[in-house]
């Protein structure tokens, strides 16, 4: 019930027999899509609320809690609101860039999803240079930012997005860094291949003490990357009121929100697939009973579930953290998590020419 | 699904996004008046223009990553196979990274990672 | 040095700060002059809320204008009060009684604590550090129920008259403020471990907004802000008022003159403040809380002149009489608008997210400077 | 030894971290800590203490008398102009004019709370009372007048 | 130092100073001319040393406006007031902001309110009030604000 690849499978068989090779292809990518955008939709959701619950609960809060059982309809309703607000554009802004920069943020996420594995063998586009794939399409993201930012005309859209545009560029290479000692220890670009070679352990376990410095630096890396707090900067609402997105009103925001969770989702997701080896189950070594056990558990529950946790990390920094300023942030990325990762690397390489890790 | 999951996933960002405002576009009443398009800048009129030349410390960072970004690139294939190839891929690298390494002491030592 | 950055040139970026801004806690208007990110000038605009107290009280009599002044810093309300209460004393030359003055001064070190429990919850939101916010105002709320037991309001208590306070401490007081200074005791180490251990918290703060004693006293800084750089100018200690002279505190002085260090004070200043009560909470004397004071107060020709240390700084009340039951021309020397002079000095070359570390610090109440 | 300060600054760096991660960590899993009150739920249980200024009231007795002589010491002693007296003169059963109020009008909009008119009511006619629910719909809804029509001053009351 | 000392050290600068001692402190009335260079031997002088300005205020007697200067010392703690008379017709002083840098917030609080016109002022612009106000300063007895809404 819970393999995907099975009901896909399915769907497959049944179109092709149905219809003819090119409509049935047709039909596919349009389930592909809608599936697409209501699992969008949902992690939108989702993510809001329990950002909403988790900040309640750390700052001794209720949190919403009127629409719904236990206010779990309040992101539904904050949509609500949202649509019926006017999507205001300035008089002195770019136009064209300014209705566009939310387009290019949400199809920046979408195409995040390509790659990933979301259950066993349930994956829309097995890439062989998929971490390649991933580290060139997120780049994209600082792009729309600074479009925001710049066609706004407004000095605080414009200081917030020359800020982030700073901070992802730079913070990018750190990731980069420690999402590459990883490919080093798999051998592949390849998702698939990198969530099979951790069958008998994650590489966060596997690969000792440097995998788990190049995780810290990755988790570090992607909450600057995705602005969020304490490196929020691009919208430090003490400073800058909401940063690039001061003029963005009623949907065009939402877009931007919805961006912005949803890229977080990805990057916990790319997180756990490269450090916690994905939809892969708990395994330890050759203890067969145990993975047994493990198998159990279905694979799709396992990889959402370490995507939350890792989720739920971030938004645990968010709530704790003040924030940081632009030239500690940098000094931050420039003074010890690159030197940092450069050097982790090396020991990686060494590690797994070695063969140390089990 | 192969790479046309590209375009489908381009199309329903697009198809997504475009609904979205449309619907919000159809459901809210907009009203006009010279204030609201205004920008935003604490309710005060905003002083002299936005677009002009800025400060020139986000860019050098931009510049900077440029360099590292490069040689980023330069270490996928090289990551890859570097298990397989064995001790000279971490020579190899090790050569790679003190070169890049002395540039980024230069740029350090020349003021450019400092914020100004 | 600091001229040479203050001349704006081509390419500078003018930003409005307030007065619909986070950070400004209120309505004050910053117009800001930057390069990059980088301050070159801070400029002050006032008035938002002027309300014009001072002409107000000139119309109010002696009894009336007390209340108003609790809308000035309307987070130490009662030292406000107290302040006035203090000047209309000196005119009119009663004795308070012992319990009042014990009840006075118990209630305006709760009400510090509660100013800089708020504004230790501003400041790290501020910063970024939503958390902290509501972790202090837990604390806050149970002084400010203690307040509503005995003043019947939370935070414009009016609970001082001329001669003494307005009603006695309620029955429930004393057990109450013992059960939050337990609570207070516990607690006060959240901070810590929160705010200000924090490495981030410490690098925003460490060598920002440096205010050296010199400038301190030149630009009439008091209460932590002057603190901070090592001047001593704690009203209770200098010129002490009520039972302040018999009382064990220390007068929380630091040196470096940064903000962590002010930040450090008013750390410090809570935890003098728990010990005054401690000292003052089993040893209420018992008598009047009033001083017998006619119906319509007037006061005798002449000039009068009260300071009391709120939670900002000093308070100066400047009384003139004309011998009327109205004061004829009175004035306020509120801490927060000298202190907020300071802030250009104090910003120029640094960051704009400096600048929110310092306002932070400085701890501003809009209505304080604008009156 | 350029090193060592390094790695030690990252390693106090990392703990001060997670001593904070400790501590919301410890109150997102400890729901006993919360303070919200649900308030518009809780209205049966909220507490206001005796002594709590919400409003004006003059409290009638079961004969719908009141204790307000007419001084208009309320209204002097009002720094806003909150309180308005306007008094008649009844005629006691003895044949004298007595003053007496008509109306005490008492506009809520401009009242501060600050007690003033309590303390100086001579006969203790008015008090505050634990009211907090002050919103109208209607700004002319916040004047009052706090006798009740047809009421009349308590015997003894000077 | 005491009063009585004070008395003396400043006459011996200021001849044409007179006294007044019934209040808390000490109060000098001085002549608005000889203002700036007083008030530099003030804060310059060594057995002096008033360097912190506590308060600046003004009064307006209707006949005349009155400057009041709170001065105190931080090193010898002492304090006094110095009074200086203005014509009300055309209130004018040298600005003591570059003594006392808070004078520089309080002289423009007393520009504005009162039509106190200080000399050499590096910055007297309106602080409180709106851009452009015009017509009589606020804190003079006898302006009348057009929109009052209690009269008392």
């Amino acid at each position: 019930m819970w393999n995907f690849s099975n009901i896909a499978d399915s769907i497959h068989k049944w179109l092709n027999l149905t219809f003819s090779p090119t409509l049935a292809t047709i039909i596919e990518m349009v389930i592909v899509g809608v599936c697409v955008i209501g699992l969008f939709a949902v992690l939108g959701l989702v993510l809001v609320i329990m950002e909403r619950k988790v900040s309640a609960w750390m700052q001794i809060r209720l949190g919403p809690n009127r629409v719904g059982p236990k206010g779990m309809f309040q992101s539904l309703a904050d949509t609500v609101k949202l649509l019926v607000k006017e999507g205001m554009t300035p008089t002195g802004a770019d136009k064209f860039l300014f209705n566009l920069a939310p387009y290019i943020a949400l199809i920046v996420a979408m195409l995040l999803m390509a790659p990933l594995a979301f259950a066993k063998d349930f994956q829309m586009w097995d890439l062989n240079i998929g971490v390649l794939y991933i580290a060139a399409i997120s780049s994209v993201s600082v792009i729309s930012i600074l479009m925001a930012g710049w066609s706004s005309n407004n000095k605080y859209s414009l200081m917030g997005a020359m800020r982030s545009g700073a901070q992802i560029v730079s913070y990018e290479l750190s990731a980069g860094f420690s999402v590459l000692s990883v490919v080093v220890l798999a051998g592949s670009l390849n998702l698939n291949t990198i969530i099979q070679s951790q069958a008998d352990g994650w590489w966060i376990f596997k690969g000792h003490i440097p995998v788990f410095i190049s995780f810290i630096i990755f988790i570090i890396a992607v909450t600057a990357e995705t602005n969020r707090a304490p490196f929020d900067l691009a919208e430090a609402e003490s400073e800058l009121t909401a940063g690039f997105h001061t003029e963005y009103s009623g949907m065009k925001f939402a877009l931007f929100f919805l961006a912005e969770y949803v890229n977080v989702f990805i990057v916990c997701a790319i997180g756990a697939t490269l450090f916690l080896g994905g939809w892969m189950p708990f395994h330890i070594g050759h203890w067969e009973g145990f993975n047994h056990i493990m198998d159990y558990i279905p694979s799709s529950i396992w990889f959402f579930g370490k995507t939350f946790f890792l989720i739920f990390l971030i938004m645990w920094f968010r709530w704790t953290f003040p924030r940081l300023r632009i030239d500690q942030l940098l000094n931050l990325e420039w003074k010890y998590l690159l030197p940092i990762s450069l050097f982790n690397i090396l020991l990686v390489t060494a590690m797994a020419i070695l063969g140390w890790y089990f | 699904m192969g790479s046309s999951s590209m375009i489908v996933l381009i199309i329903a960002a697009l198809a997504f996004s475009s609904i979205a405002i449309l619907i919000a576009k159809i459901v809210t009443k907009a009203t006009t008046n010279p204030q609201k398009g205004e920008p935003y800048e604490c309710g005060i009129p905003t002083k002299g223009t936005t677009w002009k030349q800025l400060n020139v410390g986000y860019y050098l960072f931009a510049l900077i990553f440029l360099i590292f970004d490069v040689e980023l690139v330069f270490l996928y294939p090289w990551a890859v196979v570097a298990k397989h190839v064995g001790w000279m891929a971490l020579v190899e690298i090790i050569i790679f990274f003190f070169i890049l390494f002395m540039g980024f002491l230069y740029a350090h030592k020349k003021g450019a990672l400092k914020w100004k | 040095m600091v001229e040479e950055i203050g001349t704006t040139e081509e390419g500078d970026l003018i930003i409005n700060v307030g007065p619909q801004h986070p950070a400004t806690h209120g309505v004050l208007h910053l117009v800001i002059t930057l390069n990059g990110e980088t301050i070159k000038k801070v400029e002050p605009h006032l008035g938002y809320i002027h309300r014009s107290i001072e002409k107000m009280c000139e119309s109010l009599t002696y009894r009336q204008f007390i209340y108003v002044t609790s809308r000035m810093d309307y987070l130490s309300a009662h030292i406000n009060n107290h302040a006035c209460a203090l000047c209309v004393e000196k005119g009119l030359q009663v004795e308070i009684p012992p319990r009042a003055q014990v009840i006075r001064v118990l209630m305006d070190e709760l009400t510090r604590i509660a100013s800089h429990e708020l504004w230790w919850g501003a400041m790290a939101m501020d910063l970024g550090a939503f958390t902290p916010f509501f972790h202090a105002f837990r604390e806050r709320e149970t002084i400010n129920d203690i307040m509503e037991e005995t003043c019947g309001a939370r935070l414009t208590m009016n609970y001082m008259v001329p001669g003494g306070v307005m009603a006695d401490l309620h029955p429930n007081f004393q057990k109450k403020v013992k059960e939050f200074i337990t609570l207070y005791k516990l607690k006060i180490k959240e901070y810590d471990e929160l705010v200000t251990g924090n490495i981030i918290f410490q690098n925003r703060m460490k060598g920002v907004g440096y205010l050296s004693a010199e400038d301190a006293i030149s630009y009439g800084c008091t209460g932590p802000t002057a603190r901070g750089s090592g001047v001593s100018c704690d009203i209770r200690k200098l010129y002490p008022y009520e039972v302040y002279d018999k009382l064990e505190f220390d007068e929380v002085l630091e040196t470096e003159g940064d903000s962590f260090a002010r930040y450090m004070v008013r750390l410090g200043e809570m935890n003098q403040s728990i010990k005054i009560i401690e000292q003052l909470i089993d040893n209420i004397p018992e008598g009047d809380f009033q001083a017998k004071t006619k119906v319509v107060l007037k006061l005798p020709k002449g000039e009068f002149y009260s300071r009391v240390e709120t939670a900002r700084g000093e308070l100066g009340v400047y009384i003139v009489s004309e011998g009327g039951s109205t004061p004829y021309r009175i004035k306020f020397r509120s801490p927060g608008f000298s202190n907020l002079s300071a802030l250009d000095h104090m910003a120029r070359g640094h960051l704009l997210g400096d600048l929110v570390a310092m306002m932070g610090t400085l701890d501003l109440v809009i209505p304080d400077i604008d009156r | 030894m350029f090193i060592v300060k390094y790695i030690k600054e990252v390693f106090n760096a990392v703990k001060s971290l997670l001593v904070g991660l400790r501590r919301t960590g410890y109150y997102f899993t400890h729901h006993k800590e919360i303070i919200t009150q649900q308030y518009p739920d809780n209205r049966d249980t909220l507490h206001f203490p005796d002594r709590f200024k919400g409003e004006v009231v003059m409290p009638h007795n079961e004969n719908n008398e009141h204790r307000c002589t007419g001084c208009t010491a309320c209204e002097l002693a009002c720094p806003n102009g909150t309180i308005k007296v306007i008094t008649q003169f009844d005629i006691t059963p003895e044949g004298k004019k007595k003053k007496a109020i008509d109306k005490l009008v008492y506009h809520l909009e401009l009242c501060t709370m600050c007690n003033l008119c309590i303390i100086a009511c001579p006969s203790d006619a008015i008090v505050m009372a634990q009211t907090f629910e002050h919103s109208v719909f209607d700004r002319s809804e916040l004047t009052k007048i706090l006798n009740n029509p047809g009421s009349k001053i308590m015997e003894g009351v000077e | 130092m005491e009063n009585e000392e004070l008395k003396t050290t400043i006459t011996a600068l200021l001849p044409s100073a007179t006294f007044e001692e019934d209040g808390e402190w000490l109060n000098i009335n001085i002549e608005s001319k000889d203002w700036l260079p007083f008030a530099q031997q003030l804060r310059k002088g060594d057995s002096l040393f008033f360097d912190y300005l506590f308060c600046l205020t003004c009064i307006d007697w209707k006949t005349h406006l009155t400057m009041v200067y709170h001065l105190s010392s931080t090193k010898y703690r002492h304090n006094i007031v110095v009074k200086s008379k203005l014509d009300s017709s055309n209130p004018e002083i040298e600005t003591v902001s570059n003594i006392w840098r808070t004078a520089d917030f309080h002289e423009r609080e007393v520009y504005e309110m009162f039509g106190v016109n200080f000399l050499n002022h590096p910055d007297l612009r309106l602080l409180i009030l709106p851009d452009g106000w015009e017509g009589k300063k606020p804190m003079l007895k006898d302006f009348e604000d057009p929109i009052n809404m209690i009269k008392l």
